[in-house]
């Protein structure tokens, strides 16, 4: 590799004439994670210039080109299936960090979903902490005040053997402690409620854990910024942490397969700095409403490399920068370091000059560094400059064009086929499922967060009795003090379906986003989607990927919710073990009164109980199946009329508040559902399974049979619900005990201690 | 019969790990008038009893830095080993 | 006193972040609420004279890096000490919540047995179970001279992780005996084992307010729950105000 | 000019005081398997990095501890004062 240095800290790198081999030296020497035919372009432009390129002209092209910025696997399959679902209330989709939809007339909420995996698989505190860091920046560069976050968690069971574990690789158990430690410590510090997410165990993740995280936040109309300046002469101006070398090809690291050796990867994780946040957020909030942000853009993977870029080339004009004038954390760090940087806590805004005075003021209030380090210029040139010198000068689009690739893909075919087990213990099963880590209580978890916090979650994670939640299925934040609207917030994934068949498993994860929002009755409204998927260089991943995003799409489009924000991440694989496809949803709905909202506890006894939806014997991916090691590949299939159909009749129903309480079926079916409406009630029920479709017992008592809800209506009502709503009558709410026969034989008789003592224990052993 | 051993563990940050407690306190102390302070680290002290002769001692510690209190990743820690 | 003197500061530094539903709640029982941000006070752009009552309210100040509430309080010492003492001799109003708690504990403000104590007198150490906990506790009201129309059970949020109050067995007694203590956790079933006592705090103590009755501090969050659909349990029990409610109307009433 | 000062000060709870951390810290060694884990405490290590001379150093170190650092209803304390 041959260089030329230029200043202190500044090189040419001589490539115009380098070999194959040269250029594949130069991609390892300076980390740019490039393939070779991608080194080869970059040769070719430079030929055309004329002149070899600066290290810091490189690596900005890198970075513009990595998977996590570029999505250059990904784009074409997004295109075809993700993008484009029409809907009146979108305001941003798809274009800036964040998607922006219509709440009301005068406020729009704003929100995005996005992983965190390799970080936190290495250091799992602060890489879930980080994780939750930038999501908040991503929502609050939109002008948006945040006001809830959700995370989705995926681990391998905590029961997993030490001994089993490949080397570097973390126990479970001590990233499951770490992951939520870290964001209980960011989320809770930064005074931004966790209202929601999941938390599940599956073996294919024990070489890489996903840790996704998502933020909500709420706008008014007139107050939304672009992450995007248009005009020239604007100042670009650094607000926040300072610039260190910590995060130094961040976005590289998450392109890459994990390995031994990521442990040495020291520089890719961050703890996040929560107390710089706090009132940074504050800040922003305070400039934006002075009505002075231009523009704004978070410093998130790539830097000020992609914040400048984009945010200029999107707005069609050229920079001027002068990195010298950036707040360093630490001495002698290289030009090209401060330009890819990817430390925590720092926003960049467009500030014109007469508005200067007041970003200082209110920065001096919060004891908050800024820096003006350049403005826009006319043209589409990004020039760059250290003590005077210039060290890089770039034409715009070819440094945030990026690159696209078609790559080849394999759907694998599924034969169908279902093991028919001999009948078991009914209660029994009802009490290992309800003590199994994935339908257990995540109380322990969800406690650790503060999900009150700004006093706006009006529906809790948690629902029922004081001292007796069970789980609910979507919570409900009230953004506006003066208004009765709220918006429902929930996750959905299932990758043990997604792993037999990821079409069908990318539906229900659909199916089971809106089963959440319509439980607790609010309308689904919109989607950020988190994939999060192996290494797409293998043909049979990145069928996977297709069949999932073809899923996802096939599924919103029919019911019109578009996918307003998302992202990708590739590459979860590690000692050749890829995770199964793991498309994550956070989804939003829209409850017009939040007084009508629905928990998922029984509410008294008398009422009866109805089964919505149709159960069908397909048990393939259930948790019924797992545990008893019973094999089959017929998955739960969403019929997407029905799915439109349920959710409109229940949605008119609880808008007639005719429905005391509702449950979602999901992990475990309709007993597990039904029990824990029990226990958050504090109250039990019986249920005659011969008022549902002629099957086998266990096929009804755990199927996973999907857009099926379990509601409770007074006997008053019924004839209502009944003419509203297809269901059927399956039982009422009474006694001490959850009871099942099947007509006249008595399946079991399980009483509310017993199980909510299952229920509680299932992750005792593991935590703390 | 085994005698009581105590074990101490002192785990901090590696240098180089930028550590936001160390210098949200460092911010307070010179808020409050401490203008000589040059830097803060904050570090977990753990004092562990066991039940075990000296020798085992070292080893069980080593095993629960490993599975437990330290990441290799961004920690560095120092283990000390006392009869009593 | 109604209206526009009821002037409410609610002290803010980094890491404050229960302000907003505070500021929401003082309003809507009739005080005129201001962020008072500490840089403000230091540097002299707010006066603490200026207001009827301090609120210092929920969050991690600085963190809580060193002890919850400590860099707060050593802050507040360092920069407006003697106005905070004139302000509390002068029979005027600091509550603290939850965080303001542990402020109000770290300055002497709090339990404030013989008066105003220079080092603190007590502690709210970190909770039984180690952890943060977010959950609803119910709480038994004590008489006491503010708090004399607060039902004698409520509900209110907890949301901490160092929260259990704890002092010498002598200093308790002289708590009890001079009845400081406001709030104590309880429960519909008899039991105050974990987790209706969330954090293990001696004598169930959730609320405590100096002798004179003008400095209040409270674990609970009576801001996050003004509102009846606030509390967890709306859909099945109703309520014409949050439980909280009841709290800042007897603040009112006895500035009034 | 004056030197450089290195103060390590450890804060642990005092005896007889709980220490919740210390028993959830046990807790999880038990559950990995280290039965002979008798009690565990964990302390907080104040490294703290001083432009002054030991003197000096000692006087700013119990002012720290003072003003800041420690709650005496439940704390104890070590200051360890070396010059670097
Ligand atoms: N990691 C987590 N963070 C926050 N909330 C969680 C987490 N894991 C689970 N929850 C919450 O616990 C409840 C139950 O979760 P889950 O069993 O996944 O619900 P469902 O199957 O209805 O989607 C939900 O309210 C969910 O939001
Ligand atoms: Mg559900």
């Amino acid at each position: 590799m041959k260089v030329t240095k230029i200043v202190e800290g500044v090189y040419r790198i001589h490539i115009l004439n380098a070999t194959d081999d040269e250029l594949m030296e130069i991609n390892e020497k300076m980390g740019l994670a490039l393939s070779l035919d991608e080194m080869k372009k970059l040769r070719d432009f430079f030929a055309s210039l004329g002149r070899d390129p600066t290290d810091i002209e490189i690596h900005a092209i890198a970075q513009g080109w990595s998977e996590h910025c570029s999505y250059k696997s990904s784009k074409p399959i997004l295109r075809k299936y993700i993008f484009g679902i029409e809907s009146p209330h979108t305001i941003v989709v798809m274009q800036d960090d964040a998607g922006v939809v219509e709440f009301d007339e005068d406020h729009a909420y704003v929100f995005k979903i996005e992983s965190h995996n390799h970080p936190s698989a290495v250091e799992p505190y602060g890489g879930a902490a980080t994780g939750v860091g930038g999501i908040i920046r991503d929502v609050l560069n939109m002008g948006a005040k945040p006001i809830a976050l959700v995370d989705p968690l995926f681990f391998a069971p905590p029961d997993y053997p030490y001994e089993k574990l490949n080397p570097g690789i973390k126990h479970p158990r001590y990233l499951l402690n770490g992951v939520v430690a870290g964001i209980r410590d960011y989320g809770n510090r930064v005074g931004i409620p966790t209202v929601a997410g999941m938390t599940y165990f599956h073996e294919g993740f024990v070489n890489n854990i996903l840790v996704n995280a998502g933020c909500i936040g709420i706008v008014r109309k007139d107050k939304i910024v672009r992450s995007r300046v248009d005009k020239p002469g604007v100042l670009l101006v650094m607000l926040g942490g300072r610039t260190g070398r910590d995060g130094i090809h961040g976005v590289n690291f998450a392109s890459k397969i994990l390995s031994e050796k990521s442990e040495e990867e020291k520089q890719a994780v961050q703890l996040g700095n929560p107390i710089l946040k706090e009132p940074l957020i504050h800040a922003v909030l305070e400039a934006n409403d002075e009505g002075i942000i231009y523009g704004m853009k978070d410093l998130g993977g790539g830097g000020l490399s992609s914040v400048i870029g984009e945010m200029c080339h999107a707005g069609g004009v050229g920079a001027e920068i002068h990195l010298d004038k950036v707040p360093l954390k630490e001495e002698g760090m290289a030009p090209w370091e401060i330009w890819v940087s990817e430390s925590q806590e720092r926003m960049l805004l467009a500030i014109e000059e007469k508005h200067l005075d007041i970003l200082h003021e209110i920065a001096g209030k919060w004891d908050l560094e800024m820096s003006v380090i350049g403005k826009t210029t006319e043209g589409s040139v990004l020039k760059i400059f250290w003590y005077g010198e210039k060290i890089l000068e770039l034409p715009l689009d070819f440094m945030t064009a990026g690159v696209e690739y078609n790559r080849p893909y394999k759907i694998k075919k599924v034969k169908q086929m279902q093991e028919i087990p001999v009948e078991e213990n009914y209660r029994n099963i009802l009490l290992k499922l309800l003590s199994s880590v994935n339908i257990g209580s995540k109380e322990y978890i969800v406690r650790q967060y503060d999900h009150e916090v700004q006093g706006r979650t009006v529906i809790k994670p948690l629902q029922g009795e004081i001292g007796f939640e069970t789980h609910g299925d979507a919570a409900i934040i009230k953004p506006l003090k003066d208004s009765w609207k709220g918006l429902a917030v929930t996750v959905a994934a299932n990758p043990q379906i997604g792993e037999i068949d990821p079409y069908w498993g990318a539906v229900y994860t659909v199916d089971e986003a809106v089963r959440n929002l319509v439980a607790v009755g609010a309308k689904p409204h919109s989607f950020s989607d988190c994939l999060n998927f192996g290494n797409p260089e293998r043909e049979e991943i990145m069928g996977e990927f297709v069949e999932s995003c073809r899923g996802l799409g096939d599924a919103a489009r029919y019911i019109h919710i578009p996918f307003v924000s998302g992202n990708v991440s590739f590459y979860n694989e590690a000692f050749n073990r890829n995770i199964p496809p793991t498309p994550v949803l956070m989804a939003v709905g829209i409850i017009e009164d939040i007084r009508k909202a629905v928990t998922a506890d029984f509410k008294s006894a008398g009422n009866y109980i109805y089964i919505v939806g149709d159960t069908r014997e397909e048990m393939g991916g259930s948790e019924y199946y797992r545990l008893m090691g019973y094999k089959s590949t017929t998955v739960p299939k969403v019929r997407f009329e029905d799915m439109k159909n349920r959710t409109e009749e229940l949605l008119k129903a609880m808008g007639e508040g005719i429905v005391e309480s509702c449950h979602d079926i999901s992990h475990g079916g309709m007993a597990v559902a039904i029990a824990e409406m029990c226990m958050g009630g504090k109250i039990g029920a019986e249920i005659d399974l011969a008022k549902m479709e002629f099957m086998r017992a266990d096929f009804k008592l755990f199927s996973e049979s999907p857009t099926r809800w379990i509601c409770e209506v007074k006997p008053e009502n019924a004839e209502r619900f009944e003419e509203l709503v297809k269901a059927r009558r399956i039982g009422q709410v009474s006694g001490e005990t959850f009871r099942v026969r099947d007509g006249r034989r008595w399946l079991f008789n399980v009483h509310l201690n017993i199980l909510r003592n299952a229920w509680s224990s299932a992750l005792r052993d593991y935590v703390g | 019969m085994p005698c009581m051993l105590r074990v101490d563990i002192l785990v901090k940050f590696k240098e180089g790990v930028d550590d936001p407690e160390g210098k949200s306190i460092k911010h307070a102390l010179e808020l409050l008038g401490f203008e000589k302070v040059k830097t803060v680290k904050v570090g977990k002290m753990y004092t562990i009893y066991l039940n075990c002769d000296k020798e085992e001692g070292y080893e069980i510690a080593e095993s629960m830095v490993r599975k437990l209190l330290v990441n290799p990743v961004i920690h560095e820690y120092e283990i000390r080993v006392e009869e009593v | 006193m109604w209206g526009e003197s009821m002037k409410a500061a609610i002290l803010q530094m980094e890491g404050t972040n229960c302000e907003e539903e505070t500021y929401i709640a003082l309003m809507e029982s009739g005080f005129t609420p201001e962020y008072v941000h500490l840089n403000n006070l230091r540097k002299g752009k707010a006066k603490l004279d200026d207001y009827e009552l301090i609120f210092i309210p929920g969050g991690f100040s600085a963190g809580d890096y060193v002890r919850a509430g400590a860099i707060f309080a050593a802050r507040l010492k360092a920069t407006v000490w003697k106005d905070l003492v004139k302000f509390v001799e002068e029979g005027k109003f600091i509550i603290g919540v939850c965080n303001g708690f542990q402020v109000l504990i770290e300055l002497g403000l709090l339990p404030a047995t013989d008066g105003i104590s220079e080092a603190p007198e007590a502690a709210l150490m970190p909770n039984d179970s180690g952890h943060f906990e977010c959950r609803w506790v119910y709480l038994k009201s004590q008489s006491s001279k503010i708090f004399t129309d607060v039902p004698e059970m409520i509900t209110l949020p907890v949301a901490h992780a160092e929260g259990k109050f704890y002092a010498s067995e002598s200093v308790i007694e002289k708590i009890e005996a001079q009845k400081q203590v406001i709030f104590r956790y309880t429960s519909p079933y008899g039991s105050t084992e974990y987790p209706w006592n969330p954090n293990g705090s001696v004598n169930d103590i959730a609320a405590i307010m100096n002798p004179y009755g003008n400095v209040i501090g409270m674990m609970p969050h009576p801001e996050r729950a003004y509102f009846p659909y606030q509390h967890p349990d709306w859909t099945r029990n109703k309520r014409d105000t949050g439980d909280g409610y009841y709290i800042f109307r007897a603040l009112a009433e006895a500035l009034r």
